[in-house]
Protein backbone atom coordinates (compact mmCIF):
# COMPACT_ATOMS: atom_id res chain seq x y z
CA UNK A 1 0.00 0.00 0.00
CA UNK A 2 1.47 3.06 1.14
CA UNK A 3 5.26 1.53 2.04
CA UNK A 4 8.15 2.27 0.51
CA UNK A 5 11.08 -0.68 0.37
CA UNK A 6 7.41 -2.99 0.72
CA UNK A 7 7.86 -4.36 -2.86
CA UNK A 8 11.44 -5.99 -2.25
CA UNK A 9 10.24 -7.39 1.09
CA UNK A 10 7.00 -8.99 -0.89
CA UNK A 11 9.20 -10.62 -3.61
CA UNK A 12 9.03 -13.92 -2.10
CA UNK A 13 7.13 -17.38 -3.00
CA UNK A 14 3.93 -17.63 -0.38
CA UNK A 15 2.68 -21.11 -0.58
CA UNK A 16 -0.59 -22.51 1.17
CA UNK A 17 -1.77 -26.07 1.06
CA UNK A 18 -5.55 -27.15 1.90
CA UNK A 19 -7.05 -30.22 2.45
CA UNK A 20 -11.05 -30.29 2.03
CA UNK A 21 -13.56 -33.64 1.77
CA UNK A 22 -15.23 -34.21 -1.22
CA UNK A 23 -18.47 -32.98 -0.88
CA UNK A 24 -19.86 -30.49 -3.62
CA UNK A 25 -20.77 -27.40 -0.70
CA UNK A 26 -17.14 -27.29 -1.12
CA UNK A 27 -16.47 -26.57 -4.76
CA UNK A 28 -17.25 -22.95 -4.07
CA UNK A 29 -14.74 -23.04 -0.64
CA UNK A 30 -12.41 -24.12 -2.81
CA UNK A 31 -12.42 -21.62 -4.85
CA UNK A 32 -12.83 -18.57 -2.43
CA UNK A 33 -9.59 -20.06 -0.60
CA UNK A 34 -7.42 -20.61 -3.62
CA UNK A 35 -8.89 -16.72 -5.03
CA UNK A 36 -8.46 -15.44 -1.38
CA UNK A 37 -4.96 -16.50 -1.50
CA UNK A 38 -4.13 -15.32 -4.89
CA UNK A 39 -5.48 -11.93 -4.24
CA UNK A 40 -1.87 -10.89 -2.77
CA UNK A 41 -0.95 -10.53 -6.43
CA UNK A 42 -3.51 -7.89 -6.86
CA UNK A 43 -4.68 -9.96 -9.61
CA UNK A 44 -7.46 -8.22 -11.68
CA UNK A 45 -10.84 -9.14 -11.51
CA UNK A 46 -10.84 -11.02 -14.78
CA UNK A 47 -7.76 -12.72 -13.93
CA UNK A 48 -9.27 -13.79 -10.46
CA UNK A 49 -12.34 -14.80 -12.36
CA UNK A 50 -10.72 -17.28 -14.47
CA UNK A 51 -8.77 -18.96 -11.69
CA UNK A 52 -11.96 -19.38 -9.64
CA UNK A 53 -13.52 -21.27 -12.53
CA UNK A 54 -10.54 -23.30 -13.30
CA UNK A 55 -10.40 -24.27 -9.46
CA UNK A 56 -13.82 -24.63 -9.62
CA UNK A 57 -13.62 -27.28 -12.66
CA UNK A 58 -10.50 -29.06 -10.81
CA UNK A 59 -11.64 -29.80 -7.56
CA UNK A 60 -15.71 -30.93 -9.45
CA UNK A 61 -13.70 -33.14 -11.27
CA UNK A 62 -12.41 -34.51 -7.63
CA UNK A 63 -15.99 -34.81 -6.21
CA UNK A 64 -17.61 -36.12 -9.56
CA UNK A 65 -15.27 -38.44 -11.27
CA UNK A 66 -12.46 -39.31 -8.77
CA UNK A 67 -14.43 -40.79 -5.95
CA UNK A 68 -18.01 -40.47 -7.78
CA UNK A 69 -20.39 -41.62 -4.60
CA UNK A 70 -17.73 -41.65 -1.51
CA UNK A 71 -16.44 -39.07 0.37
CA UNK A 72 -12.56 -39.00 -0.66
CA UNK A 73 -10.22 -35.90 0.04
CA UNK A 74 -9.02 -33.08 -1.85
CA UNK A 75 -5.76 -31.70 -1.54
CA UNK A 76 -4.98 -28.17 -2.61
CA UNK A 77 -1.51 -26.16 -3.00
CA UNK A 78 -1.21 -23.21 -4.20
CA UNK A 79 2.63 -20.88 -4.65
CA UNK A 80 2.22 -17.25 -5.98
CA UNK A 81 5.97 -15.63 -6.57
CA UNK A 82 6.14 -12.05 -7.09
CA UNK A 83 5.26 -10.42 -8.84
CA UNK A 84 3.09 -12.66 -11.51
CA UNK A 85 3.04 -15.87 -11.11
CA UNK A 86 0.71 -18.76 -9.80
CA UNK A 87 0.98 -22.62 -9.65
CA UNK A 88 -2.35 -24.36 -8.22
CA UNK A 89 -2.09 -28.46 -7.65
CA UNK A 90 -4.83 -30.21 -7.38
CA UNK A 91 -4.75 -33.79 -6.46
CA UNK A 92 -6.79 -36.60 -5.20
CA UNK A 93 -6.60 -40.31 -4.47
CA UNK A 94 -9.31 -41.65 -6.71
CA UNK A 95 -10.18 -43.89 -9.66
CA UNK A 96 -7.57 -42.53 -12.53
CA UNK A 97 -7.64 -41.14 -15.35
CA UNK A 98 -7.78 -43.98 -18.31
CA UNK A 99 -6.87 -42.22 -21.18
CA UNK A 100 -5.84 -38.60 -20.46
CA UNK A 101 -5.65 -37.84 -23.98
CA UNK A 102 -9.14 -38.77 -24.46
CA UNK A 103 -10.19 -37.26 -21.38
CA UNK A 104 -9.48 -33.88 -22.53
CA UNK A 105 -11.29 -33.29 -25.42
CA UNK A 106 -13.96 -30.76 -25.50
CA UNK A 107 -17.04 -32.27 -25.00
CA UNK A 108 -16.09 -35.60 -23.82
CA UNK A 109 -17.18 -36.97 -20.67
CA UNK A 110 -18.15 -40.37 -18.79
CA UNK A 111 -20.80 -38.60 -16.92
CA UNK A 112 -24.00 -41.09 -17.43
CA UNK A 113 -26.41 -38.51 -16.24
CA UNK A 114 -25.66 -36.00 -19.49
CA UNK A 115 -25.28 -33.20 -16.90
CA UNK A 116 -21.75 -32.36 -17.14
CA UNK A 117 -20.47 -30.75 -20.28
CA UNK A 118 -17.18 -32.04 -21.04
CA UNK A 119 -15.35 -28.89 -20.52
CA UNK A 120 -13.61 -28.69 -17.33
CA UNK A 121 -10.26 -29.85 -19.05
CA UNK A 122 -11.45 -27.06 -21.81
CA UNK A 123 -12.36 -24.31 -19.28
CA UNK A 124 -9.02 -25.06 -17.41
CA UNK A 125 -7.00 -25.45 -20.28
CA UNK A 126 -8.24 -21.75 -22.19
CA UNK A 127 -8.52 -19.84 -18.55
CA UNK A 128 -4.92 -21.09 -17.51
CA UNK A 129 -1.56 -20.48 -19.36
CA UNK A 130 -0.47 -23.72 -19.08
CA UNK A 131 -2.17 -26.99 -17.35
CA UNK A 132 -0.60 -30.35 -16.58
CA UNK A 133 -1.99 -33.43 -15.83
CA UNK A 134 -0.90 -36.81 -14.10
CA UNK A 135 -3.08 -39.75 -13.25
CA UNK A 136 -2.81 -43.29 -12.83
CA UNK A 137 -5.34 -45.53 -12.32
CA UNK A 138 -7.20 -46.23 -8.98
CA UNK A 139 -4.30 -44.15 -7.30
CA UNK A 140 -5.41 -40.67 -8.04
CA UNK A 141 -5.00 -37.62 -10.12
CA UNK A 142 -2.81 -34.43 -10.00
CA UNK A 143 -3.30 -31.41 -11.95
CA UNK A 144 -1.32 -28.71 -12.48
CA UNK A 145 -2.60 -25.44 -13.15
CA UNK A 146 0.03 -22.35 -14.38
CA UNK A 147 -1.65 -19.00 -14.67
CA UNK A 148 0.67 -15.84 -15.04
CA UNK A 149 -0.82 -12.42 -14.42
CA UNK A 150 -0.58 -9.04 -16.46
CA UNK A 151 1.45 -7.23 -15.61
CA UNK A 152 0.00 -3.78 -13.34
CA UNK A 153 0.61 -0.78 -12.80
CA UNK A 154 2.43 -0.35 -9.28
CA UNK A 155 1.29 2.49 -6.71
CA UNK A 156 4.41 2.51 -4.96
CA UNK B 1 -36.43 -20.88 -1.24
CA UNK B 2 -37.19 -21.27 -4.88
CA UNK B 3 -35.98 -19.13 -7.52
CA UNK B 4 -37.26 -16.57 -8.69
CA UNK B 5 -39.78 -17.69 -11.66
CA UNK B 6 -42.16 -16.46 -14.25
CA UNK B 7 -44.93 -18.05 -16.39
CA UNK B 8 -46.42 -16.26 -19.11
CA UNK B 9 -48.04 -17.78 -21.79
CA UNK B 10 -46.17 -20.65 -22.97
CA UNK B 11 -43.29 -19.32 -21.69
CA UNK B 12 -41.63 -20.33 -18.92
CA UNK B 13 -38.54 -17.80 -17.05
CA UNK B 14 -36.52 -18.99 -14.13
CA UNK B 15 -33.93 -16.52 -12.99
CA UNK B 16 -30.80 -17.86 -11.77
CA UNK B 17 -28.47 -16.15 -9.10
CA UNK B 18 -25.01 -16.34 -7.24
CA UNK B 19 -23.06 -19.11 -8.40
CA UNK B 20 -23.62 -21.37 -10.49
CA UNK B 21 -21.22 -24.72 -10.39
CA UNK B 22 -22.24 -28.92 -9.79
CA UNK B 23 -23.05 -28.12 -6.06
CA UNK B 24 -25.90 -25.06 -6.91
CA UNK B 25 -26.78 -26.37 -10.54
CA UNK B 26 -28.19 -29.72 -9.05
CA UNK B 27 -30.97 -27.44 -7.46
CA UNK B 28 -31.64 -25.64 -10.59
CA UNK B 29 -32.01 -28.80 -12.36
CA UNK B 30 -34.64 -30.33 -10.16
CA UNK B 31 -36.36 -26.91 -9.92
CA UNK B 32 -36.68 -26.90 -13.74
CA UNK B 33 -37.54 -30.15 -14.48
CA UNK B 34 -40.36 -30.78 -12.29
CA UNK B 35 -41.76 -27.29 -13.67
CA UNK B 36 -40.98 -28.13 -17.10
CA UNK B 37 -43.16 -31.54 -16.72
CA UNK B 38 -45.71 -30.01 -14.59
CA UNK B 39 -46.32 -27.06 -16.83
CA UNK B 40 -45.10 -28.53 -20.47
CA UNK B 41 -44.23 -24.40 -21.78
CA UNK B 42 -43.30 -24.43 -25.24
CA UNK B 43 -40.37 -22.43 -23.95
CA UNK B 44 -37.92 -22.35 -21.00
CA UNK B 45 -36.26 -18.86 -20.65
CA UNK B 46 -33.35 -19.25 -18.21
CA UNK B 47 -31.73 -15.61 -16.88
CA UNK B 48 -28.57 -15.14 -16.09
CA UNK B 49 -28.40 -11.74 -15.16
CA UNK B 50 -27.95 -12.29 -11.47
CA UNK B 51 -24.97 -14.85 -11.78
CA UNK B 52 -21.66 -13.84 -10.24
CA UNK B 53 -19.87 -16.89 -11.18
CA UNK B 54 -20.27 -19.44 -13.00
CA UNK B 55 -17.93 -23.14 -14.27
CA UNK B 56 -18.85 -25.62 -17.00
CA UNK B 57 -21.52 -27.02 -14.50
CA UNK B 58 -23.87 -23.84 -16.01
CA UNK B 59 -23.04 -25.38 -19.55
CA UNK B 60 -24.22 -28.89 -18.52
CA UNK B 61 -27.56 -26.93 -16.92
CA UNK B 62 -28.32 -25.32 -20.19
CA UNK B 63 -27.43 -28.44 -22.42
CA UNK B 64 -29.42 -30.79 -20.50
CA UNK B 65 -32.69 -28.13 -20.37
CA UNK B 66 -32.18 -28.22 -24.16
CA UNK B 67 -32.16 -31.79 -24.51
CA UNK B 68 -35.14 -31.91 -22.04
CA UNK B 69 -37.23 -29.18 -23.43
CA UNK B 70 -36.65 -30.99 -27.35
CA UNK B 71 -38.40 -33.96 -25.72
CA UNK B 72 -41.59 -32.09 -25.01
CA UNK B 73 -40.93 -30.12 -28.67
CA UNK B 74 -40.37 -27.05 -27.43
CA UNK B 75 -37.08 -24.76 -27.02
CA UNK B 76 -34.43 -22.94 -24.56
CA UNK B 77 -33.33 -19.01 -24.42
CA UNK B 78 -30.61 -18.27 -22.37
CA UNK B 79 -30.98 -14.42 -21.26
CA UNK B 80 -29.45 -11.66 -19.57
CA UNK B 81 -25.37 -13.13 -20.05
CA UNK B 82 -23.54 -10.92 -17.68
CA UNK B 83 -20.06 -10.17 -19.09
CA UNK B 84 -18.17 -12.69 -16.69
CA UNK B 85 -20.06 -15.05 -18.55
CA UNK B 86 -19.29 -14.55 -22.05
CA UNK B 87 -15.70 -16.19 -22.29
CA UNK B 88 -17.55 -19.66 -20.51
CA UNK B 89 -20.63 -19.45 -23.22
CA UNK B 90 -18.08 -18.79 -25.90
CA UNK B 91 -15.82 -21.70 -25.20
CA UNK B 92 -18.71 -23.87 -24.67
CA UNK B 93 -20.33 -23.37 -28.77
CA UNK B 94 -23.78 -23.55 -27.34
CA UNK B 95 -24.05 -20.38 -29.71
CA UNK B 96 -24.23 -23.59 -32.53
CA UNK B 97 -27.81 -24.34 -30.39
CA UNK B 98 -29.02 -21.36 -31.16
CA UNK B 99 -30.16 -20.21 -27.55
CA UNK B 100 -29.57 -17.25 -27.65
CA UNK B 101 -32.02 -14.61 -28.61
CA UNK B 102 -31.14 -11.28 -30.24
CA UNK B 103 -27.60 -10.22 -29.57
CA UNK B 104 -26.87 -11.93 -26.26
CA UNK B 105 -23.37 -12.93 -26.98
CA UNK B 106 -22.19 -10.75 -29.54
CA UNK B 107 -18.55 -10.95 -30.70
CA UNK B 108 -17.92 -7.32 -29.53
CA UNK B 109 -15.14 -7.84 -26.83
CA UNK B 110 -13.23 -10.48 -28.49
CA UNK C 1 -31.41 -23.54 -0.55
CA UNK C 2 -34.88 -25.31 -2.72
CA UNK C 3 -34.61 -28.61 -2.35
CA UNK C 4 -36.57 -30.76 0.01
CA UNK C 5 -34.51 -33.80 1.90
CA UNK C 6 -31.18 -31.36 1.49
CA UNK C 7 -31.61 -30.58 5.07
CA UNK C 8 -31.16 -34.65 5.98
CA UNK C 9 -28.27 -35.14 3.88
CA UNK C 10 -26.22 -31.73 5.17
CA UNK C 11 -26.34 -32.86 8.70
CA UNK C 12 -23.04 -34.52 8.55
CA UNK C 13 -19.68 -33.15 9.81
CA UNK C 14 -17.65 -31.56 7.36
CA UNK C 15 -13.72 -30.91 7.73
CA UNK C 16 -10.93 -29.09 5.71
CA UNK C 17 -6.98 -28.26 6.96
CA UNK C 18 -5.20 -25.20 5.65
CA UNK C 19 -1.26 -24.97 5.93
CA UNK C 20 0.77 -21.58 5.60
CA UNK C 21 3.20 -19.52 6.47
CA UNK C 22 3.81 -17.74 9.66
CA UNK C 23 4.22 -14.17 6.81
CA UNK C 24 1.52 -11.18 8.32
CA UNK C 25 0.12 -11.20 4.49
CA UNK C 26 -1.71 -14.53 5.43
CA UNK C 27 -3.62 -13.32 8.11
CA UNK C 28 -6.16 -11.71 5.81
CA UNK C 29 -6.03 -15.01 3.91
CA UNK C 30 -6.23 -17.12 7.21
CA UNK C 31 -9.40 -15.79 8.23
CA UNK C 32 -11.13 -15.37 4.86
CA UNK C 33 -10.49 -18.98 4.68
CA UNK C 34 -11.76 -20.15 7.73
CA UNK C 35 -14.82 -17.94 7.55
CA UNK C 36 -15.75 -18.75 4.28
CA UNK C 37 -15.92 -22.47 5.10
CA UNK C 38 -17.91 -21.85 7.99
CA UNK C 39 -20.46 -19.67 5.49
CA UNK C 40 -22.29 -23.50 4.97
CA UNK C 41 -23.69 -22.82 8.12
CA UNK C 42 -25.23 -19.92 7.19
CA UNK C 43 -24.09 -18.02 10.60
CA UNK C 44 -25.18 -14.31 11.00
CA UNK C 45 -22.81 -11.67 9.39
CA UNK C 46 -22.44 -10.75 13.15
CA UNK C 47 -21.12 -14.63 14.36
CA UNK C 48 -18.83 -14.68 11.08
CA UNK C 49 -17.53 -11.27 12.28
CA UNK C 50 -16.49 -12.55 15.99
CA UNK C 51 -15.07 -15.82 14.42
CA UNK C 52 -13.14 -14.14 11.77
CA UNK C 53 -11.68 -11.86 14.39
CA UNK C 54 -10.63 -14.64 16.77
CA UNK C 55 -9.32 -16.66 13.85
CA UNK C 56 -7.20 -13.29 13.33
CA UNK C 57 -6.33 -12.88 16.62
CA UNK C 58 -5.11 -16.42 16.59
CA UNK C 59 -2.85 -16.51 13.70
CA UNK C 60 -1.30 -12.98 14.02
CA UNK C 61 -0.63 -14.75 17.89
CA UNK C 62 1.84 -17.35 15.62
CA UNK C 63 3.19 -14.97 13.72
CA UNK C 64 4.24 -12.11 16.02
CA UNK C 65 4.76 -14.68 19.30
CA UNK C 66 5.37 -18.10 18.14
CA UNK C 67 8.05 -17.78 15.22
CA UNK C 68 8.72 -14.29 15.55
CA UNK C 69 11.01 -12.98 13.00
CA UNK C 70 11.43 -16.42 11.21
CA UNK C 71 9.19 -18.37 8.75
CA UNK C 72 7.29 -21.13 10.30
CA UNK C 73 4.26 -23.05 9.71
CA UNK C 74 0.92 -22.32 10.60
CA UNK C 75 -1.63 -25.45 10.93
CA UNK C 76 -5.58 -24.52 11.10
CA UNK C 77 -7.95 -27.00 11.23
CA UNK C 78 -11.94 -26.21 10.82
CA UNK C 79 -14.48 -28.72 11.76
CA UNK C 80 -18.21 -27.73 10.75
CA UNK C 81 -21.88 -29.62 12.22
CA UNK C 82 -25.10 -29.43 11.33
CA UNK C 83 -26.78 -27.45 12.83
CA UNK C 84 -24.94 -25.10 14.67
CA UNK C 85 -21.18 -25.87 15.96
CA UNK C 86 -17.98 -24.94 14.70
CA UNK C 87 -14.91 -26.06 16.44
CA UNK C 88 -11.65 -24.31 14.84
CA UNK C 89 -7.76 -25.42 15.82
CA UNK C 90 -4.40 -23.39 15.23
CA UNK C 91 -1.59 -25.01 15.89
CA UNK C 92 2.04 -23.66 15.57
CA UNK C 93 5.43 -25.30 16.37
CA UNK C 94 7.15 -21.84 17.50
CA UNK C 95 8.67 -20.74 20.66
CA UNK C 96 5.46 -22.43 23.22
CA UNK C 97 3.68 -20.07 25.74
CA UNK C 98 5.85 -20.19 28.99
CA UNK C 99 3.03 -19.22 31.92
CA UNK C 100 -0.58 -19.64 30.06
CA UNK C 101 -2.99 -18.58 32.66
CA UNK C 102 -0.67 -14.67 32.89
CA UNK C 103 -0.33 -14.77 29.07
CA UNK C 104 -4.47 -15.03 29.21
CA UNK C 105 -4.54 -11.77 31.26
CA UNK C 106 -6.02 -8.94 29.55
CA UNK C 107 -3.57 -6.43 28.49
CA UNK C 108 -0.04 -8.83 29.16
CA UNK C 109 1.63 -9.06 26.29
CA UNK C 110 5.67 -9.77 25.58
CA UNK C 111 5.78 -7.76 22.54
CA UNK C 112 8.43 -5.51 23.42
CA UNK C 113 7.69 -2.54 20.91
CA UNK C 114 4.08 -1.79 22.73
CA UNK C 115 2.11 -2.11 19.32
CA UNK C 116 0.45 -5.32 21.03
CA UNK C 117 -2.72 -4.58 22.70
CA UNK C 118 -2.30 -7.66 24.81
CA UNK C 119 -6.12 -8.59 24.58
CA UNK C 120 -5.55 -11.57 21.81
CA UNK C 121 -6.79 -14.01 24.28
CA UNK C 122 -9.57 -11.79 25.66
CA UNK C 123 -10.86 -11.19 22.31
CA UNK C 124 -10.96 -14.67 21.31
CA UNK C 125 -12.45 -15.97 24.83
CA UNK C 126 -15.43 -13.44 24.31
CA UNK C 127 -15.97 -13.54 20.42
CA UNK C 128 -15.86 -17.32 20.83
CA UNK C 129 -18.26 -19.77 23.35
CA UNK C 130 -14.81 -21.89 24.43
CA UNK C 131 -11.10 -20.99 24.13
CA UNK C 132 -8.48 -23.75 25.14
CA UNK C 133 -5.13 -23.23 24.90
CA UNK C 134 -2.23 -25.90 25.25
CA UNK C 135 1.56 -25.12 25.13
CA UNK C 136 4.57 -26.38 25.20
CA UNK C 137 7.99 -24.80 25.60
CA UNK C 138 9.52 -24.56 22.37
CA UNK C 139 7.74 -27.14 20.52
CA UNK C 140 4.56 -24.62 19.87
CA UNK C 141 1.00 -24.07 20.69
CA UNK C 142 -2.55 -25.15 19.89
CA UNK C 143 -5.29 -22.98 20.11
CA UNK C 144 -8.78 -24.25 19.80
CA UNK C 145 -11.71 -22.24 19.65
CA UNK C 146 -15.42 -23.32 19.73
CA UNK C 147 -18.73 -21.33 18.64
CA UNK C 148 -21.86 -22.21 18.27
CA UNK C 149 -24.35 -20.58 16.13
CA UNK C 150 -27.67 -19.50 17.43
CA UNK C 151 -30.40 -21.27 15.56
CA UNK C 152 -31.59 -19.70 12.13
CA UNK C 153 -35.14 -19.86 10.51
CA UNK C 154 -34.71 -22.23 8.36
CA UNK C 155 -36.24 -21.44 4.81
CA UNK C 156 -37.14 -25.30 3.66
CA UNK D 1 -0.96 4.60 -1.42
CA UNK D 2 -1.57 7.01 1.03
CA UNK D 3 -4.10 7.06 3.72
CA UNK D 4 -6.81 10.15 2.91
CA UNK D 5 -5.27 12.58 5.62
CA UNK D 6 -7.18 15.88 6.31
CA UNK D 7 -4.86 18.40 8.09
CA UNK D 8 -6.44 21.25 9.48
CA UNK D 9 -5.18 23.86 12.11
CA UNK D 10 -3.50 21.86 14.47
CA UNK D 11 -5.59 18.56 14.21
CA UNK D 12 -4.70 15.89 11.65
CA UNK D 13 -7.36 13.37 10.73
CA UNK D 14 -6.19 9.77 8.91
CA UNK D 15 -9.29 7.87 7.24
CA UNK D 16 -8.81 4.26 7.67
CA UNK D 17 -9.65 1.68 5.49
CA UNK D 18 -10.58 -2.14 4.90
CA UNK D 19 -9.13 -4.30 7.04
CA UNK D 20 -7.18 -3.21 10.04
CA UNK D 21 -4.78 -5.99 11.42
CA UNK D 22 -1.17 -6.64 12.11
CA UNK D 23 -0.68 -7.10 8.55
CA UNK D 24 -2.27 -3.44 7.52
CA UNK D 25 -1.41 -1.71 11.06
CA UNK D 26 2.34 -1.40 10.29
CA UNK D 27 1.68 0.87 7.08
CA UNK D 28 -0.34 2.99 9.22
CA UNK D 29 1.72 3.11 11.89
CA UNK D 30 4.74 3.83 10.13
CA UNK D 31 2.80 6.82 8.34
CA UNK D 32 0.87 8.28 11.18
CA UNK D 33 3.92 8.24 13.13
CA UNK D 34 6.11 9.80 10.69
CA UNK D 35 3.08 12.26 10.35
CA UNK D 36 3.36 13.53 13.74
CA UNK D 37 6.77 13.60 14.15
CA UNK D 38 6.29 16.01 10.87
CA UNK D 39 4.12 18.05 12.06
CA UNK D 40 3.83 17.99 15.64
CA UNK D 41 0.04 18.41 15.67
CA UNK D 42 -1.98 18.78 19.22
CA UNK D 43 -4.61 16.58 18.11
CA UNK D 44 -4.55 13.47 15.25
CA UNK D 45 -7.87 12.05 14.64
CA UNK D 46 -8.06 8.57 13.59
CA UNK D 47 -11.50 7.73 11.90
CA UNK D 48 -12.41 4.41 11.73
CA UNK D 49 -15.72 4.72 9.35
CA UNK D 50 -13.88 3.16 6.47
CA UNK D 51 -13.11 0.20 8.28
CA UNK D 52 -14.27 -3.13 7.53
CA UNK D 53 -12.67 -5.36 9.70
CA UNK D 54 -10.73 -5.37 13.02
CA UNK D 55 -9.12 -7.33 15.30
CA UNK D 56 -6.93 -6.21 18.50
CA UNK D 57 -4.34 -4.78 16.46
CA UNK D 58 -5.99 -1.90 15.69
CA UNK D 59 -6.30 -0.93 19.53
CA UNK D 60 -2.86 -1.64 19.67
CA UNK D 61 -2.48 0.87 16.44
CA UNK D 62 -4.68 3.33 18.99
CA UNK D 63 -2.95 3.08 22.15
CA UNK D 64 0.70 3.35 20.43
CA UNK D 65 -0.59 6.26 18.65
CA UNK D 66 -1.99 7.82 21.99
CA UNK D 67 1.14 6.83 23.99
CA UNK D 68 3.33 8.71 21.07
CA UNK D 69 1.06 12.31 21.00
CA UNK D 70 1.34 11.74 25.05
CA UNK D 71 5.02 12.54 24.48
CA UNK D 72 4.13 15.40 22.27
CA UNK D 73 1.86 17.19 24.39
CA UNK D 74 -1.32 15.82 22.09
CA UNK D 75 -4.39 14.07 22.40
CA UNK D 76 -6.25 10.98 20.05
CA UNK D 77 -9.17 10.87 18.85
CA UNK D 78 -11.28 8.03 17.60
CA UNK D 79 -14.25 8.70 15.31
CA UNK D 80 -16.16 7.41 13.04
CA UNK D 81 -16.30 3.55 14.41
CA UNK D 82 -18.75 2.05 12.67
CA UNK D 83 -21.01 -0.77 14.30
CA UNK D 84 -19.25 -4.03 13.63
CA UNK D 85 -16.22 -2.23 15.22
CA UNK D 86 -18.10 -1.33 18.97
CA UNK D 87 -17.63 -5.03 20.29
CA UNK D 88 -13.78 -4.92 20.38
CA UNK D 89 -13.66 -1.15 21.39
CA UNK D 90 -15.78 -1.78 24.17
CA UNK D 91 -13.81 -4.66 25.08
CA UNK D 92 -10.69 -2.93 24.68
CA UNK D 93 -11.14 -0.75 27.75
CA UNK D 94 -9.77 2.41 25.78
CA UNK D 95 -13.07 3.88 26.40
CA UNK D 96 -11.24 5.09 29.35
CA UNK D 97 -8.55 6.77 27.80
CA UNK D 98 -11.03 9.69 26.98
CA UNK D 99 -10.46 9.10 23.31
CA UNK D 100 -13.89 9.07 22.00
CA UNK D 101 -15.56 12.45 20.67
CA UNK D 102 -19.07 12.87 22.13
CA UNK D 103 -21.16 9.59 21.97
CA UNK D 104 -18.96 7.53 19.70
CA UNK D 105 -19.28 4.52 22.04
CA UNK D 106 -23.15 4.10 23.23
CA UNK D 107 -23.98 1.90 25.68
CA UNK D 108 -27.31 1.26 23.80
CA UNK D 109 -26.80 -1.57 21.96
CA UNK D 110 -25.00 -3.49 25.49
N1 LIG E 1 -9.93 -36.10 -11.18
C1 LIG E 1 -10.43 -37.01 -12.06
N2 LIG E 1 -10.48 -38.31 -11.73
C2 LIG E 1 -10.96 -39.23 -12.60
N3 LIG E 1 -11.43 -38.93 -13.82
C3 LIG E 1 -11.42 -37.64 -14.21
C4 LIG E 1 -10.92 -36.62 -13.35
N4 LIG E 1 -11.03 -35.45 -14.02
C5 LIG E 1 -11.56 -35.73 -15.22
N5 LIG E 1 -11.79 -37.05 -15.36
C6 LIG E 1 -12.34 -37.74 -16.56
O1 LIG E 1 -12.18 -36.87 -17.68
C7 LIG E 1 -13.44 -36.64 -18.29
C8 LIG E 1 -13.49 -35.23 -18.89
O2 LIG E 1 -13.38 -34.26 -17.85
P1 LIG E 1 -13.88 -32.78 -18.10
O3 LIG E 1 -13.29 -32.25 -19.34
O4 LIG E 1 -13.63 -32.02 -16.85
O5 LIG E 1 -15.46 -32.91 -18.35
P2 LIG E 1 -16.65 -33.31 -17.35
O6 LIG E 1 -16.21 -33.08 -15.93
O7 LIG E 1 -17.75 -32.38 -17.73
O8 LIG E 1 -16.97 -34.74 -17.61
C9 LIG E 1 -14.45 -36.88 -17.20
O9 LIG E 1 -15.73 -37.17 -17.71
C10 LIG E 1 -13.81 -38.05 -16.46
O10 LIG E 1 -14.06 -39.27 -17.11
N1 LIG F 1 1.08 -18.87 19.62
C1 LIG F 1 1.83 -18.30 20.60
N2 LIG F 1 3.11 -18.68 20.78
C2 LIG F 1 3.87 -18.15 21.75
N3 LIG F 1 3.43 -17.20 22.61
C3 LIG F 1 2.17 -16.77 22.50
C4 LIG F 1 1.31 -17.29 21.49
N4 LIG F 1 0.11 -16.69 21.62
C5 LIG F 1 0.22 -15.84 22.66
N5 LIG F 1 1.45 -15.88 23.20
C6 LIG F 1 1.94 -15.11 24.39
O1 LIG F 1 0.81 -14.65 25.11
C7 LIG F 1 0.84 -13.23 25.23
C8 LIG F 1 -0.55 -12.64 25.24
O2 LIG F 1 -1.19 -12.90 24.01
P1 LIG F 1 -2.42 -12.00 23.53
O3 LIG F 1 -3.46 -11.97 24.59
O4 LIG F 1 -2.87 -12.54 22.20
O5 LIG F 1 -1.84 -10.54 23.37
P2 LIG F 1 -0.82 -9.92 22.32
O6 LIG F 1 -0.81 -10.78 21.08
O7 LIG F 1 -1.39 -8.57 22.03
O8 LIG F 1 0.52 -9.87 22.98
C9 LIG F 1 1.69 -12.77 24.07
O9 LIG F 1 2.26 -11.50 24.29
C10 LIG F 1 2.74 -13.88 24.00
O10 LIG F 1 3.73 -13.72 24.96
Amino acid sequence: MFLKGEKFQMKTTNEMSVELESRSVNEAFARTAVSSFVSQLDPTISELNEIRTAVSEAVTNCVVHAYRDKIGKIYINVKVTEPDTVVIRIRDKGCGIENIKQAMEPLYTTDPNGERAGLGFAVMQSFCDALKVHSSLSRGTTITLTKRLSPRISDV
Amino acid sequence: MQPRTLIRNNRITVFLSGDIDHHTARRYREYTDALIQEKKPSCLALDFSGVSFMDSSGIGLIMGRYRMMLLYGGKVRVVGVPAQLKKMMELSGIGGLDVFEGREISNENN
